[in-house]
């Protein structure tokens, strides 16, 4: 995309989703949102607020309560010309569609040899730091990470939110889209309109840094930045690559980061155990073989489900703890 | 065949004994329970009230993470709790802390979960309640294997297992059901129908005749009642009880009734209905109700009317007392319990958790020296 | 209220139009599909019965590697594809091959699935014939969707969509049945009720007056109809479909039937089920009885008859040729359709699959040296 | 446990199973299985087989056709004193129960403090290699060992089979009990009895080996231990480690292996993205950094959906793959 002037707005996360699903259905009358309590009330974070009343009851509309209805639904609409974007409540809610999600949503195109594809949207509010009870704050992408067919994404900022929702609509392919909860509130500049560059599949580096490389997605990029910002006070550079998308996965960016710094430190909320992590951890470990000075650290949720919201910090990867992380990269001047 | 059908087939009403208004409808007067059963369920339901307003108060103060109200719902939830034995086991949503502390679950820690310490503040075995479940309609076949297991060793355990109507739209409700009929498990679910799942009106939910209407489907037995009317709860359900307890399987109970708060004090329920809609529910309110007729009767006086608000009041203040105590969580408690014996990866990873903790406690006092 | 709910409820006994013996019933006499639309159907049972045949010699050869059986069950599967309208769609499961095929679909691709070479052989949009569908119930969903999709854009799509009886224990079937009712969608679901699900009978799935008896749960008129009758199924299904199209929502019907084979090749049928029961099902062959019938009106002679069978003999034909030839397997077709555009990651694994065959291809020239 | 003696037998895995199922009824009354076509049929596998006839109808039963019910109603039988070992007919058939496998059977546990444990064992034939259409050749290892409160076990050969399951229906937490299904016709002897060594949890050494380790559970094990023989005839000495055991993980054995070598390939059928092979080379690289003289591969399914018969062989780790993997580990002498 070559540089045109651009329309900005400052927008939290939440209102930058609401933004992308009202330009998307203003583009394209195929689009519909549907899902629990995303019509009149406009769900609730308030995500699809006004779409109804803007778009009709025909195209962003509540369905009953039932989320594998609800992702099979969906397929039957966009077998049949539509593109649907559907709310999971909360992200452990999707767990009753994974059956639909895993063995048909993903798996649809190829079955058919490309001739039926599912442009499709699972909107998922997702992952914890907001004192949520049991099954309010999971932490999925791993399971749909697994699964091959589907496209998972994960913004860590408003301006993300909006262009790679607005990409996810636009794909062919069915996307797993994963908003942070916790920075639903957070506010940024938006760059709005379609087709902004980078797309998905490409993460960036959010902050240069010579010492070693913090690898993030979603709710953990603030993290790391500020992981990054502390050491910095204590005179460590650390690179802070986000991924922005997980399938698919960014090897280009990703190593040549690493190579450039000879240490890493991956950093997710979810369980560690067989994760998303681990397969970054086990990439880098592969591919940058040569050049790293240290093993790869992992800074993740423990292997435990997620605690209740007074312990929910000892859970969440903390800026103490991926420092730690990092002091332990084996820095021969240490 | 036809008349198996008719029996299945709820009445074309909700069965009501008592009018809005408190007084016996016709099929009341044929029939009543008895007066301390009144007495018993009106005590539950002051408490009931009280214990919900208080734990809004707790919310506000931010004591409780989050609180489904029960408010305009107390008929049904002590109805469920005090048509059980002790043997008996209750099933519960998050909505219905009210049904587990008229169980005799202490309150603070039927509110655990919402305080936000442990998932699940109470020992299930003790009342014999399951914890509160959020996922919708998942405790229902939980229920179901609950109720066969007690079959299996010849107990005589009823399980009673309740969900919105929300709910019923999920596949769990389906299969519960229809497991509980093909193995005759004594189970009764209770539909508690409050019109809304969070904004959703039920017409959006399901166009069927009525909820109670889903039984026949599986060949069970479907009863609609007045969800405001105590006295029509108690008989509903503990006749549903009995005859599950007596091998005739389960049963579909929905009852009629309304959430007058909000869907929790995070929902703003203006958004989705009106003022006026709830007005006329709140007219008729299952405490007043059963009130007004126990005193018109005059089986309740003053001198016990004013027992029963002392009691109530005695719960909040437990309530409020349990609730203001803070409890130092303890991260130990994350790890103990995941397994039966922590894996060394969890050993491990508890030392990191212990290692931050002393680091933490050490740079503390160094500030201080 | 009660009109709607008889409304909703099925006939008691199953709709019959042709008894077991040809004969038309007092219903039948009342009226039949025209003489046409049975010898229709009657050739598409011919031809159903006769690829099932094919089928069986060729799971047999290794040519496929499963089949599931559709042996008396085919005035089921006929009439499905029969009632439809180009713009319609069917819905099949795994066993519904015949009904693939009567709705014209190639039989060699219409194997596809089980002949072993990819997921689906055909392409849905062609025929508008959603793929096979194994896991059970999973595709009622996705019909509900099709056909609402349909109806937003104003077009007079039907969808029918086929289960087992054993299908209806799943969540997803209730789920399918639900959104149906409450989005008015235009889809007729039929049960083929062939009394096993493998080899758990009727009676261990549900103990439901009828399977049909399900719909009144939802809203949903049910009705039960004898499914080795192809008159009695193109009435109710025709009639069901165009009270769809004619946006009365959707609609249950139930067909009891059987399945006189084994529940696939690799099934043990006399594990579970006696001979004698068998047998009687034998008796009440939807071919013989709809053959019977015609030639007793005159409707049938033997050079039309003999066309059907020389119609059959050329799908058998067709089907043996194209899945006796060999195709060899492109490793590249497991990787072009995961996404849109492969993932370099893909690319990559694909990389390797050629490596691996062009060294294997070197060691073979090698070797041949 | 100290050596006693001990009763042995030949029996193929399917028979092992069917085996430890009946001893296990027979010493415990509180042990039941439940599932599709479980009684009368005996299974697809005939894994049940002879169960009801044996134990009688209360005892091993089949219940209506629902993956989640059968999962839920499980959990209320383990709430209430019994023992449910619950059979899901194929891999992809246990996808409808995800959200009770994870949200419930996994947490119920910690959900209560441990008050309500669940000792309950899902069976699940798994994996290739046998021919069969979609949906029922998953690898589905990987979201059950991403989730917490879950052990996960995959034997390798009818004694581990045998032994593990009498473990995991004596276990108080929930087992997921992964059956190779192009394991089950395979025979060898078999230990009878309870309480055999090594249990849950640890991993064993199949075949000593100088050069590289592979590293393989279920229907790996046999491929690597072939591979093992190819390579020493080549002349190089490949070391197998059988984990047995995803979850508990057996870090000791297996760093010990991999530090003994200093190369290591992971083998595993299941798509690689995000997996447990990706977690076992995270782990591996991470800690076993300073001996490593090459990074760890992986050798395991594409990131694909499972192939359909004619083109599964593209898909499973052969011996050729796992050699290319091993040649690939960087040997200066090469
Ligand atoms: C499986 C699942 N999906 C979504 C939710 C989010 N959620 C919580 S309560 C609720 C509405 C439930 O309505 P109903 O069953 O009528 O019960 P009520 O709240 O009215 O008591 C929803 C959608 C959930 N808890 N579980
Ligand atoms: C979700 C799911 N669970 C289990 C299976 C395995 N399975 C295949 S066919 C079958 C029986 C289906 O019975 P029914 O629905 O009556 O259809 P029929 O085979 O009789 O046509 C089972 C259990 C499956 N395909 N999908
Ligand atoms: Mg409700
Ligand atoms: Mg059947």
């Amino acid at each position: 995309m070559t540089s045109t002037a651009v329309e900005h707005e400052t927008l939290s996360t939440a209102q930058a989703i609401n933004r992308a699903l009202r330009d998307a259905m203003a583009e394209d009358p195929t689009v519909l949102v549907l899902g629990e309590d995303v019509g009149p009330l406009g769900g609730v974070f308030r995500v699809t607020d006004g779409l109804t009343a803007e778009f009709g009851e025909d195209r962003c509309f509540d369905t009953p309560l039932a989320e594998a209805g609800i992702a099979g639904f969906a397929t039957g609409l966009a077998m049949n010309g539509m593109r649907p974007v559907i709310e999971m409540q909360f992200d452990a809610f999707a767990y009753p569609a994974f059956e639909q999600v895993v063995s048909h949503i993903a798996k649809m195109r190829n079955r058919t040899r490309g001739r039926v594809e599912l442009p499709l949207v699972i909107r998922i509010p997702y992952a914890g730091g907001i004192g949520g009870v049991e099954h309010h704050c999971d932490s999925s992408e791993s399971y749909f990470a697994h699964t091959p067919g589907l496209h998972v994404v994960a913004p860590s900022n408003p301006s993300d939110a909006y262009s790679l929702l607005r990409e996810a609509i636009a794909s062919p392919d069915p996307v797993v889209f994963l908003e942070p909860k916790k920075l639903y509130w957070a506010k940024g500049e938006v760059a709005l309109g379609r087709g902004r560059e980078p797309g998905i599949g490409k993460a960036v580096v959010r902050r240069p840094g010579t010492d070693a490389t913090l690898i993030a997605y979603g709710p953990a990029v603030p993290v790391a930045l500020e992981a990054a910002e502390e050491a910095a006070r204590g005179g460590r550079s650390l690179q802070v690559v986000d991924l922005r998308s997980i399938v698919p996965f960014d090897d280009g960016v990703v190593c040549a980061a690493v190579e450039s710094t000879g240490r890493a430190v991956v950093i997710a909320e979810a369980v560690g155990f067989a994760s998303v992590a681990a397969e970054i951890a086990a990439r880098v470990s592969e591919r940058c073989f040569h050049s790293l000075s240290a093993p790869v650290r992992r800074v993740t949720g423990f292997d435990i489900p997620y605690p209740p919201p007074k312990l929910e910090h000892f859970q969440l990867p903390s800026v103490d703890r991926i420092l730690d992380a990092v002091d332990d990269l084996q820095w021969e001047d240490a | 065949m036809k008349s198996d059908v008719d029996r299945m087939l709820p009445s074309l009403e909700p069965v009501m004994l008592l009018d809005p208004d408190g007084r016996p409808t016709a099929a009341g007067k044929a029939s009543l329970p008895a007066g301390e059963e009144l007495l018993r369920g009106l005590a539950g339901m002051v408490a009931a009230r009280r214990f919900n307003e208080q734990a809004y108060v707790l919310v506000r103060q931010g004591r409780l993470a989050v609180y489904p109200s029960s408010h305009g719902q107390e008929a049904c939830q002590v109805a469920a709790a005090q048509v059980l034995a002790d043997d008996d086991w209750l099933f519960p949503t998050y909505r219905d802390t009210a049904a587990v502390v008229a169980r005799g679950v202490d309150p603070v820690e039927a509110l655990g979960l919402l305080k936000g310490d442990w998932h699940s503040g109470y020992d299930p075995y003790e009342r014999r309640v399951a914890p509160l479940t959020t996922p919708l309609a998942t405790q229902l076949p939980h229920a179901v294997g609950v109720a066969h297991a007690a079959r299996l060793r010849g107990e005589s355990t009823v399980v009673m297992a309740i969900c919105g109507d929300g709910a019923t739209s999920e596949g769990d409700f389906h299969e519960a059901l229809n497991f509980a009929a093909v193995f005759r498990a004594p189970v009764v679910f209770f539909i508690q129908n409050n019109q809304y799942a969070i904004s959703v009106p039920l017409a959006r939910q399901s166009i069927a005749p009525s909820l109670a209407h889903k039984g026949v489907g599986y060949g069970i037995p479907g009863e609609q009642v007045d969800g405001n009317d105590l006295a029509a709860l108690l008989t509903v359900l503990s006749g549903a009880v009995e005859r599950a307890r007596a091998g005739q399987g389960p049963q579909l109970v929905e009852a009629r009734t309304y959430r007058i708060q909000a869907h929790t004090n995070a929902d703003d329920a203006t958004r989705y209905r009106t003022d006026d809609e709830v007005t006329e529910w709140v007219a008729k309110d299952p405490l007043v109700r059963l009130e007004t007729y126990l005193r018109a009767e005059g089986i309740l006086d003053d001198a016990r009317a004013a027992a029963f608000a002392e009691a109530a009041e005695e719960i909040a203040r437990r309530t409020r007392d349990g609730l203001n105590r803070d409890v130092e969580p303890n991260p130990d408690d994350l790890f103990r319990f995941v397994y039966s014996r922590p894996t060394s990866q969890l050993v491990d990873q508890l030392a990191v958790v212990h290692d931050e903790m002393s680091r933490d406690a050490l740079s503390r006092e160094e500030d201080r020296r």
